[in-house]
């Protein structure tokens, strides 16, 4: 087993700190220099329910966790109830020893034990890292070691703890995995992290955010990381106030980003549609949770896709973009807040909560990221809106002796208000051509990923590649995986070859939104659609078996 | 002081309040510019409605913005670039109505900016329905029997929600209204000018204004002064309502960092992403 | 000339009454028993820059103005200017006596008359009467008795001015042309009067919106209306507290309606979801303006196709639709509020300022109109969200002993929260199902007009179907018309026979965003696409003559 | 009173003010239940966040409103059925953040409702950003270095926009509570409480709260004493801070009309429909 995937579950109660021991396992492999995927499965609540988080790891490349955990840690009754089917063939249950749970497996004095310290909830969690020490053969000062790195506070009480219980398993789980080492240590990033780094890279200068889950661990990353990035995140009122203040603040010159999820996003869409107008370059992180409405606010989904496409009123061009792993997050961050600033019109990056609060191994390709430079304006007299064959105009920011007027309202060259007809075709004429130019200058870019060129045709986006791709890994499945990353302009001149083939499309929608898509702007009509809508991400057990079917 | 002005056609109505207000804005600046500050650093916004046709009226920098929001832009622009003095142009029913989260907020954080608010008591642009401010009793097209609310008082709520700068001008007292102008662009935090506008076609106040206003009188330093002047009904005062010293918000957060001059080349980005990174 | 189409074109400042003088000559030709269409011109402002007003008239149906004015008249020097062009062969243009004109025009003291009166600008509108008076050979008492009854203010004044300006016009304008009477009068309507009376026949409790042209007519009708109609219609302070409002509303039982254009509905997009979620009925119109933002706000444009079709985050059923005459604006309306309640999700009324502002002889099939009568619930315990074969669960409303609970969130068939993984999909599905009930019911329904059955097929949608029709009156030109009244879901069902044929289609967008939706959801690839964007609505004369192109 | 209850699971954290909300508020439905008021005519609404979940915790119709909203749903269903009585439970970040606006025309307009904010400074369920509320210097991981705002005081705000209820409770006096909301409902206009919660995970304020607040002391009906007794930040005075007589805006728009009740059928609707077009 040393060279294939392992995977802690580990299961309790929101306030148990499960998040918190997920992170210490991931880092904890990834410093072995494996590949890690962690994912955290939590309902919208602060304490109580059931939280869980599920850490898959392996020597080479993983881009999903998996469903089936070899190691099971269950802080309480409710979790063995929820996870004992979740067991792989080889794996075995831990749980607290207060909890009832089949033959077999290794109950543990996790919370009697707890009762001893000063917060008996909180540091159940450190019980996983006890369970997977001795699972995974590490010495009890090594686990020390790791405990005393991984938690920044009440490790007076943690280590102990952690010594307890994990001399309690040892006799039951000594021995029972061995972890090969990976070849080198990578950091691990969450989809999130990665979007911040990205509009860093690609010249955020400020950021604005209301918090909305799954888009809020951008705004506390920015914020937390403001004067190591030279950056500014700024927490307004409510979204409206964040998408006009970032409006204004580009107005100024300054390189704006704001995220949200569908909710917030949707009270952003009378200003998406200024910055359409006005011309103003303007980067929007939409984080999808199943809705509609308030939905399942903690959870993943692809049911945006049709908003995100169409917003705003009226006509004017956008680029809409989603990333299918990590590393593509930054990327694409990177050069998405550049084409706004190229072509001058808000952008969408679209993500779900699947990627947003997913930490993996990622190794950034930091250095190899968009920088675009938008027209300057040349000497003399400034035209806010001169109307350029390609339909972009030059930039020019106050403070200025040129007078620089953005406008809301239909506007001749120099930005001041007219509505006279033959000036409102010619601009929006200008504002078509220009959505032309970026169409154009999309066909430069790479546009659409293809993984594999051989078996059935797999069509997916965002972060259902991940789950996509490791289910061809796990099921040794044949396949070619074709995910467009933009998805606004569609870039149909890459897709269209596939238009023949027997596609399967794969997304979390239950509708089939995509599908509808590939139909509607590519011509692609899909042979099958696999859909899951819980707001779980797919598992790749059940992909890959999905997958083999369909074949 | 001519050269502010725009080639555009003026279409407000003859006799308009907002034509005392541009003049007002126009001598402000040019007071400011003998004073030494130079004009291109002023950065303007709108609303939507007849207040807001200013923006193409005057010869300076700026979004035409969206209904209410021109509040959140200026602070925007702010942020991005605090060398900016930034005005943000509203009328009542874009800044008491649709915009009114922002306003208190920006009151709340002293967010360095001034706000004029053309407060004619009507939806001018859409043909007069009652506003945040207009009177019980008024009759437009939304309320053909009378509004049944009392109005917002601007003053005292803007008291009440921190601002730091408060005063109450009348667009027929042009000079007196150019200088609180030039005072409330000058206040560094939040400055805010009710500015009593009569909108000749659906809500005619120059008779009542004429006679019903008289220039404040108590100490504006003195919070229970302004707040007792800001609730008199019998007579309005006319001036600086209330004024006091505190750190602007873009100093609070920015402290001397210049987000759009002190953006940094890609390269020292990618220093620093690196560096963040390695702590992950 | 008798049996022909006349039109009048009067132009002045705002200000001049000129709306109110093209109301008059809309009064004055429905009262001869001739149809009647009144299109305003006027741009956001309330005094002075340059409006204009076109009646067209005809003894039978008439579905445009023209823009080529056989009596036109001019207040100003800029109405001369901007008209001159605009006179049919046969027409005569007079013109106050002030402003510099061709010869071959008539100037009248217009302005130094009107200097004599209390107001001497608004009173200048009476000219635009006491003109076409002595024009179409009215007497001066009739033409007193017309001033008296449509001027309800200041006619002390009004007569003796417009007994002046007829008497100075009458040497040049006598009997220039006769007009015969029509068959039958007939009421003069906007569309959003007919709206507002759609809906009240519908059902329609309580109105609630924010003013925003070119729906705020709908407001402003059935504010002045309320007591007659036995309704109320109330103005919140912004347009999210305006659908949030009724969607309060409709959850206590009454049938509720919003109305904005692009911007406020931008606003509303975060309720419209939680109406999706919620399974709220609610009624939205949608009458658009040229975008994108604020615009041109005071003409008309079908740019926000895309934008109504694809409201709110998440995926849940809607309806949208759009009326191609006034007439089909009220059954439209009735029958989109009933379709709100039978499937208890929300429905958009798309319409433009073209259908929204322009007044003509309609005639109201009052009585023949929809009426839904939604499930009620059964006696015993309510369950909010039953899942139901069809997908649409049972009404009730409180006050009663049953609890009542709608939710934002996911939620169980009781309405209480749940973010259960199989219960979110058993929800996404019942959605889905009621989407798909809905459709299927649809094609029970009148959803696409198709008019005359030679020729080739010329596809267009609301209030475009007016100018086509009209085009192809005045060309004599033979097509078969198709107008999808329902837009989503589109009736697909009915167009996809016209998939081989050449089509071609005619809208007001930039972009042709009807054309892609007839190909993306019809397969419909139209052989040429017609599209005028400056906010004017299309002339008939311009229109015959592409289409003859097109030919 | 116990079967005010539901099935839910609650998942407030253990401690949390919400439970004394939730307490106080079953008391005060019993005890209108006692004085005659069917509680089948209660409308509730919430927004969201960590409050709003007394939604699914109460055996009471309504709609789980979202962020800000419930305080324009509960109005809609007042207007639409005058004979509800309605309450909205709110999140200080939904209350004065997101839904401002919504609250200062509930208040302005003398809506009849009862506005319940669960006031923790801070947003919970978002794990614990600043709030309108917060403390100058609050921690949260949307402001690492402490919030730069001044909190905005929510009575003086209410009294400004003219409530005529407005109160201050503490979860941790439940009886007080009820009692204050029992009062609140039976309001006929605009009642506002602002209930001091503390948040055991994010805001821990009872000994804050345990210390720092007294019951009020000043005559309720008069307002330069509640804006005195509003204004004091020494220690906190809890009960009726300001109550006067107004007619509610359901009144003043509707008279005596009940929409619901009163809606004609489709016969009634035609013949008027007919009327108001034989006079276009
Ligand atoms: C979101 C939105 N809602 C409505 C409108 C329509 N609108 C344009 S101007 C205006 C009112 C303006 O009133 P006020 O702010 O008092 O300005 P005034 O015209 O009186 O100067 C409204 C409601 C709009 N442009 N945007
Ligand atoms: C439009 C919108 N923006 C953001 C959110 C995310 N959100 C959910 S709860 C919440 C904060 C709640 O804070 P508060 O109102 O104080 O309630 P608490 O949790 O403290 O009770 C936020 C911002 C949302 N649901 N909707
Ligand atoms: S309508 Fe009123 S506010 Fe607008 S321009 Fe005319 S007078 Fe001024
Ligand atoms: S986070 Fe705070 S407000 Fe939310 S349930 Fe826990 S203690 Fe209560
Ligand atoms: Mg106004
Ligand atoms: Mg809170």
């Amino acid at each position: 087993m040393a060279d294939e995937v392992f995977t802690l579950i580990a299961g309790g109660k929101a306030g148990y700190g499960i998040r918190k021991a997920g992170t210490v396992a991931a880092a904890l492999f990834a410093r072995m220099g494996r590949h890690v995927f962690q994912m955290d499965d939590y309902p919208s609540l602060i304490r109580g329910g059931h939280n869980f988080c599920a850490v898959s790891t392996a020597p080479g490349p993983i881009t999903s966790h998996y469903t089936k955990a070899d190691l099971l840690v269950c802080l309480d009754q409710r979790s063995v109830d929820a996870h004992a089917s979740h067991l792989s063939e080889r794996g075995v249950m831990v749980h607290d020893d207060k909890a009832k749970a089949d033959e077999g497996s290794v109950g543990l004095p996790i919370s009697a034990e707890a009762k001893q310290y000063a917060d008996p909830e909180l540091i159940t969690g450190v019980a996983v890292a006890a369970a997977l020490a001795a699972a995974i053969g590490m010495s009890e000062s090594e686990l020390a070691g790791l405990i005393e790195q991984s938690y920044s506070r009440g490790n007076e009480e943690n280590v102990p703890y952690a010594r307890t219980i994990y001399k309690a398993a040892l006799p039951a789980l000594k021995g029972w995995f061995r972890l090969n080492r990976g070849e080198k240590e990578r950091p691990l990033l969450s989809g999130n992290e990665a979007i911040a780094l990205g509009a860093v890279a690609g010249g955020l200068d400020i950021f604005f955010a209301y918090p909305m889950t799954p888009a809020s661990s951008i705004l506390h990353f920015l914020a937390a990381r403001a004067e190591d990035l030279g950056v500014v995140a700024v927490h307004p009122e409510n979204e409206i106030g964040v998408i006009n203040m970032a409006i204004g603040a580009a107005t100024a010159g300054a390189r704006a980003m704001v995220a949200s999820s569908g909710g917030g996003f949707a009270l952003m869409q009378e200003a998406f549609s200024l910055a359409g107008m006005a011309e103003v370059p303007l980067l929007c992180v939409l984080s999808s949770r199943p809705g509609p409405s308030t939905g399942l606010p903690t959870y993943t989904s692809q049911g945006d896709l049709s908003f995100a496409l169409n917003q705003g009123h009226g006509e004017f061009p956008r680029v809409v973009a989603s990333p299918g792993s990590v590393e593509e997050a930054y990327r694409l961050t990177a050069e998405l807040l550049g084409l706004a600033w190229e072509f001058q019109t808000p952008a969408i990056l679209l993500t779900e909560k699947h990627l947003s609060e997913s930490r993996v191994t990622a190794e950034l390709e930091t250095g190899k990221v968009a920088w675009a430079e938008p027209v300057p304006a040349a000497p003399g007299p400034y035209r806010r809106y001169l109307d350029a064959p390609t339909g972009v105009s030059p930039l020019l920011f106050p403070p200025s002796s040129e007078i620089v007027k953005w406008n809301s309202y239909e506007h001749d060259e120099n930005g001041t208000t007219t509505e006279d007809a033959g000036n409102s075709t010619r601009m929006a004429d200008k504002r078509r051509r220009k959505g032309e130019s970026l169409a154009d200058h999309l066909r430069t870019l790479h546009t659409v990923n293809a993984f594999g060129d051989k078996g059935p045709v797999i069509m997916t986006y965002g972060s259902t590649t991940l789950s996509v791709l490791e289910a061809l890994r796990h099921g040794g499945i044949e396949a070619t995986v074709v995910q467009p990353v933009f998805l606004e302009p569609l870039p149909w001149w890459e897709l269209s070859r596939y238009a023949g083939r027997n596609v399967t499309v794969v997304e979390q929608s239950s509708t089939g939104m995509f599908a509808s898509l590939l139909k509607e702007k590519a011509g692609i009509v899909p042979a099958r659609v696999i859909k899951r809508y819980d707001g779980r991400p797919f598992a790749p057990e059940e992909l890959a078996a999905a997958l083999k079917a369909a074949e | 002081m001519s050269e502010l002005s725009t080639k555009a056609e003026n279409t407000w109505c003859p006799g308009c309040g907002n034509f005392g207000i541009l003049n007002a804005f126009k001598r402000a600046v040019a007071g400011l510019e003998s004073e030494g500050v130079d004009r291109g650093r002023l950065y303007i916004s709108a609303g939507i409605g007849c207040h807001a046709k200013i923006f193409d009226y005057l010869a300076l920098s700026g979004l035409y913005s969206i209904h209410g929001r021109e509040i959140a832009t200026v602070q925007g622009a702010k942020l991005a670039n605090p060398n900016l003095y930034v005005v943000a142009f509203g009328g009542d029913g874009d800044v008491f109505g649709e915009g009114v989260s922002h306003l208190l907020f920006a009151a709340k954080r002293n967010a360095d900016m001034t706000m004029i608010v053309h407060d004619n008591g009507v939806y001018g642009l859409t043909t007069g329905q009652y506003t945040p401010t207009s009177r019980r009793g008024f009759k437009g097209p939304s309320t053909p029997a009378g509004s049944v609310e009392d109005p917002l008082d601007p003053l005292t709520l803007m008291l009440v929600a921190g601002a730091t700068f408060v005063a109450r001008g009348y667009s027929g007292k042009v000079e007196q209204l150019a200088d609180l102008m030039a005072k409330a662009i000058k206040h560094r935090g939040f400055a805010f000018i009710d500015v009593l506008q009569p909108c000749v076609t659906f809500n005619d106040t120059y008779k009542k204004y004429n006679a019903g206003t008289e220039p404040a009188a108590h100490d504006p330093a003195d919070f229970a002064a302004a707040m007792a002047a800001a609730a008199r009904r019998d007579r309005l005062p006319l001036g600086v309502v209330y004024e006091t010293d505190k750190t602007a918000f873009d100093r609070e957060l920015l402290g001397e960092h210049n987000p759009v001059r002190d953006s940094l080349p890609q390269a020292g980005r990618l220093e620093r992403i690196a560096r963040v990174i390695s702590r992950s």
